[in-house]
């Protein structure tokens, strides 16, 4: 079966400062993937060059068998890759409802036309309706994305990122910053709007990375040193030294 | 020829000075704030006029001094009382509050000096030519901007790399964020940086005035050019402005000798263009025809080649 | 779990709220032209229609700016090059068409018009798109310049100084309509204005220009959703100088002679001012703004001399207190109307615009009189100022306007923050049950 | 009915009886419109022409009027826009008023006279007249010329014709500069330069032909090096405003000696900033006496009176007092103010202007044929200046009518 994102001795570094060094890795489609690692690791770096925003230095990219090396992000985008960010990142002055209409417009073809109103496209508005449904949002639908609470505006941050129903995600730390029971929510969350799908997410907080990945990948220094199953990695001696150190579960 | 290209030379040189008095105030505006300062042009009429005034009481060597202090107190006093109230409803009103104020300070300049130019001479002191060559003569005058506006790059140059407030401001035109969090007065800094430009762009009008005459419309005359020099330069870099200056007075001043238009060209390649249709103007026109406007398609050439200016680092 | 019920049936309720809200646009709309229809004949002056023609052309130019500077937060300082170019192309064709070389009738030419602005639009689009910000800023205002400049240096195109003049009435009628006199212009404009201004409000609820309202928010974000920032960018730029391209046709019609100012600095400031005294933030914004500022331009020099001062001052007071536009300060009633409290509002507004009222009165009172004092020959020191004339070499005059302004202004001090806490009060949500 | 109430209404009904009786008086006065600038950078011109205009209203208000009516000159501001011209034309025809002077900008006069022209083919019962006073493109009389516009000012080419009569007689003069602004006015200069100096003196060597675009030009030392390279002997230029005073210095500054032969570098403020720059370099060609050094004593008396009200403006167009009086003699003349028979009236009239030339506005193009002079920019011997700057123009020479007169080239079509 083909990976849904291959990389292939991939690459980066600004200036003359590497940040990601040779690092190859395969995600199987329909897997959860965490991808964890010190501050500093590249863990975002990786991201950024998966979903094209920063050109990688050498190696090539996959997304589902397809070579997406040094395509703009929205044609990455269009091919069913979407991605959230780790620092908010949402139409401000939009409302919350037009923040995910916005979001599902392409992948239900309406493309740059300017022949239709977005009042009658019937299906977009329907999705958006659902996810903001599925968020919990949608007492909110009036309210400007750029006014909602933090916890409000990280949900829609993943909304956004699921709204065009794309089939890999990838997750920047979904949960920073939020209190227990509101990362209790957004698991039950993701776990709900990501199943079928592929999702790679990167992660600090190792209970939730533990209660949801299928597959842990260790990233230090720019190189993977692991990559497994989550009980395969919380015993892999490497990744304990190089990274856990501490008592799992701390958080 | 070489009377030509040795003259032009010179003139370009006092031109670019002029123009990087004007920027050096606007590009360091420009990349603290943020603020595309429309009023700047009008501080330059401003000095022009106060000194035309106070030459008349006090004479111009103290007019020179006075009237550039005048004018920077009325911009820290535009910033202080409008601009930072304004601040927060971004860089579009800030922009519009500054082209309010341009024409505001127009209009009162007529209300309070009449709509006609005015006799704002150089001083007899330096009303002489300095030497002639061939058949043109160099005035005295000249040779005193070039070294007033040089001695401001040094007095600028010296400021921004030894002093205190010097350190902030460069801080604060990479990292504009940074430098609150330092615990700087931020406000302050703003206050100074425009009144001090303001005094800049005035003490080019003291400078101007009597060359390129004091009357209502010299801020439009000079219009946008000055805008064009702090882009090119790159928005909040000295060195950028300054390099632009030279490089738009050279480009204007030497166009202007050239006689040479498209049509000709191609002729002398060997290609005869017929003139006609809508466009044939197209053929005809020479350099010295469009030096004026040379600076505008450098600007657009270079914005769409490198977004940066020349020496900048920053986009916005 | 999800199931899709509660959505669908959110939906159902929705699309029941959306064919109300559809009726209540349509309606404004209706309305909208009824009063246009009408205006002739309630504004009898003569110089009613002229100006209301040149606020029609303001109008589609503001709005078709609003679509950049608004919708697609893009500020040009070149938007008239697409008018005047639209202008030009179709001030030729109406001269074509009056010398039968092509059949076209006077009411199609903004097509004309808007199909010139539009190709240039996407010439000049196609490399200043590519950024935002201050580097578009720059660019267009780069463009700007040379296209003002280069009208003057390619006399054949665009006739030099003295422009392209051109003659309405020697182009084909269309259903007896002539265009000799003010009121058919009139007409033509007024339709083409609702029905530029309506397919301008289509446009922002299309994709693109939804989309366009995205980029303008987070051009990053917009990338990850799979929009290219810049191909909407350039689609905007295109609709608005198509639109920028109609009013040109229109003022082609109006006025029929083009000239260099038309596309110069000073008609592309114009926009920007109007658009933004107006509010960017509305729909409305720019076609309140525009009706305004062409009033004040057109109007204010008949009384003044100095009536760009007060222009300058009026941007400076719209800046300073209600930076949101006119349109910002009407929609922010919204709540105190929904709420059925605004007439509590019109005792503390009366009394604030009153005092207001007082301090300009004062204000210009004085500013007159230094004009006078300035500028009118020996001897004339009368000068008629509000109903009555005063001597400014006596004393009275000045003391009176001298007064009347501190003391106007002292009262508005207190009467200011009288009239915030009853908007403040009357805003308050009402209490549900 | 409350007793406030019906003396609130019976003064309401006076005031209304009032105001309508007020509409028909007999003693209406004929009102003119001025659209010229009073705002912006050419406010300074456009001020000093109106306070000129009602200067001569008020002499002719004094004698008696006009058919028993007085005279009103209203202002409209046309900030010189093309766009804002017509606008404010539209108000002129609004407000009822049929005769219209304008003079600063030939494209504004374009504007004006091609408006003027539809305004009248499709209002045959409201016609209005347009009077230009200034604007000298020859067009505007030739190929652009129409039945209901006149020009009391020499236009470019005739004065151009007399300059070169002056500089044909030089023969000092070998190699002449031509430098303008781009645009109509600047380029009919040009061509006219060229076309008659090329018949009077076909020696003369044209070293430069150079056309800068307008206002646009910050520092002219460029252009006066390449003057200067060229080694003209003479430069002449179309140039005004601001333009004008800054070439003027340009050249002062780089000790460039060549005389200027210009139409517009006087007062409104140019001849003080010129000031010593210009002595002895600048000549004017104008219309008219320029009051130094011993002006004849109708314009001596004319130019006292008016400084005596406007000490900070000058009589710097005496055209305008001609033009305003061949209008009110028309008038006169037709015994009515209907457009149509003023202009017929207009057609042929002879006048003496204060100069106290003869002159003659030729029915086959209304233009007003005249002598032109030529003056030179000094401050030596000067009764009249200009500015209060010390400075002002004094005669050197005068070119007569019949050697100014240019053909005509106007096919007129004529109200029947």
């Amino acid at each position: 079966m083909t990976p849904a994102i291959e990389l292939v001795d991939v690459h980066k570094a600004f200036g003359r400062t590497p940040i990601i060094w040779g690092l190859s890795l395969a995600i199987e489609a329909g897997t959860r993937q965490a991808l964890i690692g010190p501050n500093g690791a590249g863990k975002s770096t990786l991201f950024n060059l998966i979903t094209g925003k920063y050109p990688v230095s050498r190696g090539r990219i996959r997304l589902k068998g397809e070579d997406i090396t040094g395509l703009r992000p929205y044609a990455i985008n269009r091919r069913g890759l979407s991605r959230s960010f780790q620092v908010t990142n949402l139409f401000p002055r939009l409302s919350v409802f037009e923040n995910l209409r916005c979001s599902a417009l392409w992948s239900r073809g309406y493309g740059y036309s300017f022949w239709h109103l977005v009042d009658n496209a019937r299906d977009v508005r329907e999705r958006a309706e659902t996810v903001m449904e599925q968020l919990n949002l949608t007492a909110r639908r009036h309210v400007p994305a750029g006014v909602l609470s933090y916890a409000e505006q990280r949900a829609l941050e993943i909304g956004i990122t699921i709204a065009g129903g794309a089939d890999v995600i990838l997750l920047d730390e979904p949960t920073s910053g939020m209190s227990r029971s509101e990362t209790e929510h957004v698991v039950q969350l993701i776990r709900q709007v990501t199943a079928g799908k592929t999702l790679v997410m990167v992660e600090h907080d190792m209970s939730v990375v533990f209660d949801l990945a299928d597959r842990i990948a260790v990233l230090v220094y720019g190189k993977i040193i692991a990559h497994d199953t989550p009980e395969r990695i919380r015993a892999n001696a490497a990744v304990q030294e190089a990274y856990l150190g501490v008592p799992q579960g701390a958080g | 020829m070489l009377e030509l290209v040795l003259f032009s030379l010179l003139n370009g040189l006092v031109f670019a000075t002029l123009l990087f008095m004007l920027s050096s105030g606007l590009t360091l505006i420009f990349g603290m704030m943020g603020v595309l300062n429309f009023a700047h042009a009008g501080f330059y009429m401003l000095g022009a006029y106060f000194a035309y005034t106070l030459t008349g009481y006090l004479g111009f060597w103290p007019a020179l001094v006075v009237a550039p202090l005048l004018v920077g107190l009325l911009g820290a006093a535009v910033e202080r009382y409008g601009l930072r109230r304004v601040h927060r409803f971004g860089h579009l009103a800030e922009l519009i509050f500054t082209f309010g104020v341009a024409v505001v300070i127009e209009e009162v300049v007529q209300l309070a000096w009449g709509r006609t130019a005015k006799s704002y001479e150089v001083p007899a002191l330096l009303d002489f030519p300095l030497f002639r060559l061939f058949r043109t003569s160099f005035p005295a005058y000249k040779a005193f901007m070039l070294l007033v506006s040089v001695g401001i790059f040094v007095f600028l140059f010296a400021i921004l790399t030894r002093t205190r407030a010097g350190l902030i401001i460069q801080a604060s035109l990479t990292h504009p964020g940074m430098v609150a969090m330092l615990g700087h007065d931020v406000p302050r800094v703003f206050m100074l940086v425009f009144g001090t430009g303001s005094a800049l762009a005035g003490l080019a009008g003291v400078i101007a005035g009597p060359v390129l005459g004091t009357f209502p419309g010299m801020a439009q005359v000079l219009g946008t050019i000055v805008f064009v020099v702090v882009v090119i330069g790159g928005l909040g870099s000295l060195t950028g402005a300054f390099a632009a200056s030279l490089l738009i007075a050279i480009v204007q001043t030497f166009a202007v000798a050239l006689d040479v238009s498209l049509s000709s060209a191609l002729a002398t390649v060997g290609l005869r263009m017929s003139a006609g249709g809508m466009l044939q103007d197209l053929w005809k026109v020479t350099i010295a025809q469009v030096a004026p406007i040379m600076p505008y398609l450098l600007l657009v050439l270079i914005l769409v080649v490198r977004p940066t200016g020349l020496f900048g680092t920053r986009e916005t | 779990m999800s199931t899709p019920a509660p959505a669908t049936v959110r939906a159902l309720e929705l699309e029941k709220t959306a064919r109300a809200q559809r009726l209540r646009r349509y309606g404004v709309w209706i309305a909208a032209a009824a009063i246009l229809v009408g205006l002739p004949h309630v504004l009898r002056t003569p110089v009613a229609i002229p100006v209301m023609n040149q606020m029609g052309i303001a109008v589609v130019f503001a709005l078709s700016y609003n679509m950049l500077l608004g919708q697609g937060g893009m500020l040009s300082f070149g938007h008239a090059v697409y008018f005047g170019l639209g202008g030009f192309i179709a001030a030729h064709v109406l001269n074509l068409a009056g010398r039968g070389v092509l059949y076209l009738p006077v009411p199609l030419l903004p097509l004309v018009g808007g199909l010139g602005g539009l190709v240039f639009a996407a010439l000049f689009g196609s490399f200043s798109t590519t950024r935002a910000g201050t580097v578009f800023a720059m660019i267009s205002l780069g463009v700007g310049e040379l296209m003002a400049s280069s009208a003057l240096i390619l006399d054949k195109f665009f006739g030099g100084e003295e422009g392209i003049t051109t003659n309405r009435a020697k182009a084909p009628a269309l259903l007896g309509l002539d265009f000799t006199t003010d009121r058919h212009v009139y007409y033509l404009i007024a339709f083409w204005a609702l029905a530029a201004a309506a397919m301008m409000s289509a446009f922002s609820r299309t994709p693109v220009g939804r989309m366009a309202n995205a980029v303008r928010d987070n051009p990053e974000r917009a990338e990850f959703v799979g929009y290219s920032q810049r191909w909407v960018r350039f689609v905007s730029f295109c609709a608005a100088g198509l639109f920028a391209g109609v009013a040109g046709g229109l003022f082609a019609v109006n006025y029929e002679i083009l000239t260099a100012e038309n596309m110069g600095l000073s008609a592309s400031g114009s926009v920007l001012l109007m658009t933004y005294i107006g509010g960017v933030g509305y729909f409305i914004g720019p076609i309140l703004g525009a009706v305004i500022f062409t009033f004040l331009q057109s109007m204010l020099s008949d009384y003044t001399g100095m009536w760009l001062l007060y222009l300058g001052i009026l941007f400076l007071a719209t800046v300073l207190f209600v930076p949101a536009g006119f349109a910002g300060v009407l929609m922010l009633h919204a709540p105190a109307w929904r709420a059925r409290r605004l007439g509590r509002l019109l005792g503390p507004y009366l009394l604030a615009g009153l005092l207001g009222l007082v301090v300009a009165v004062g204000v210009v009172g004085l500013l007159e009189m230094i004009h006078v004092v300035v500028s009118a020959p020996t001897g004339r020191t009368a000068k008629r100022l509000f109903w009555m004339t005063v001597d400014v070499r006596t004393l009275w005059p000045w003391l009176a306007f001298a007064t009347l302004a501190v003391a106007g202004a002292v009262g508005l001090r207190w009467a200011a923050p009288q009239a915030a806490k009853a908007f403040t009060e009357a805003s308050r949500p009402v209490e549900t049950r | 009915m409350s007793r406030a109430k019906s003396v609130f209404i019976g003064t309401l009904t006076l005031a209304l009886v009032a105001s309508l009786a007020s509409g028909v008086t007999p003693a209406d006065p004929i009102r003119i419109g001025y659209v010229d600038p009073l705002s912006g950078p050419f406010a300074a011109t456009g001020e000093n022409g109106l306070k000129q205009f009602r200067f001569a209203a008020d002499a002719i208000n004094r004698a008696g009027g006009v058919l028993g009516r007085q005279i009103e000159i209203v202002p409209f501001d046309n900030k010189v826009s093309p766009q804002e011209s017509l606008i404010q034309l539209k108000k002129v025809i609004g407000e009822g008023i049929h005769f219209v002077f304008q003079g600063n900008s030939s494209g504004v006069a374009h504007a004006i006279s091609d408006a003027v022209l539809k305004h009248n083919e499709r209002n045959a019962d409201n016609r209005i007249l347009y009077l230009n006073y200034s604007a000298v493109d020859p067009a505007l009389t030739n190929e652009k010329c129409h039945f209901w516009h006149f020009r009391f000012d020499a236009h470019a080419d005739m004065k151009m014709a007399a300059l070169t009569d002056v500089i044909k007689a030089n023969t000092k003069i070998r190699k002449i500069y031509i430098i303008g602004q781009d645009y109509s006015f600047g380029k009919a200069v040009a061509e006219a330069a060229v076309s008659m100096l090329g018949k009077k003196r076909p020696d003369i060597q044209i070293v430069g032909n150079e056309l800068h675009p307008i206002g646009k030009v910050k520092d002219f030392s460029p252009y006066v090096q390449k003057i200067i390279a060229s080694g003209a002997d003479a430069v002449i230029t179309g140039n005004w405003g601001a333009d004008m005073v800054n070439l003027a210095k340009g050249a002062n500054e780089a000790g460039l000696k060549a005389p200027f032969y210009t139409y517009y570098a006087a007062s409104d403020g140019v001849t003080a900033a010129i000031g010593a720059a210009g002595v002895d370099r600048i000549r004017l060609v104008h219309e008219s006496h320029p009051g130094n050094p011993s002006p004849p004593k109708m314009v001596g008396d004319y130019i006292a009176a008016y400084k005596k009200l406007n000490p900070n403006n000058d009589i710097n167009q005496p055209r305008i007092h001609t033009g305003l009086n061949m209008l009110v003699l028309a008038i006169k003349r037709a015994g009515t103010t209907d457009v149509d028979k003023v202009a017929m009236a207009l057609e042929g009239m002879e006048w003496t202007t204060l100069s106290g030339d003869h002159v003659v506005m030729r029915k086959d193009d209304h233009q007003l044929l005249m002598p032109i002079y030529i003056s030179v920019h000094t401050n030596k011997s000067i009764t009249y200046d200009y500015d209060n700057s010390g400075f002002g123009l004094s005669l050197e020479s005068k070119v007569e009518r019949e050697m100014a007169t240019q053909p005509a080239a106007c096919k007129m079509d004529r109200p029947t």
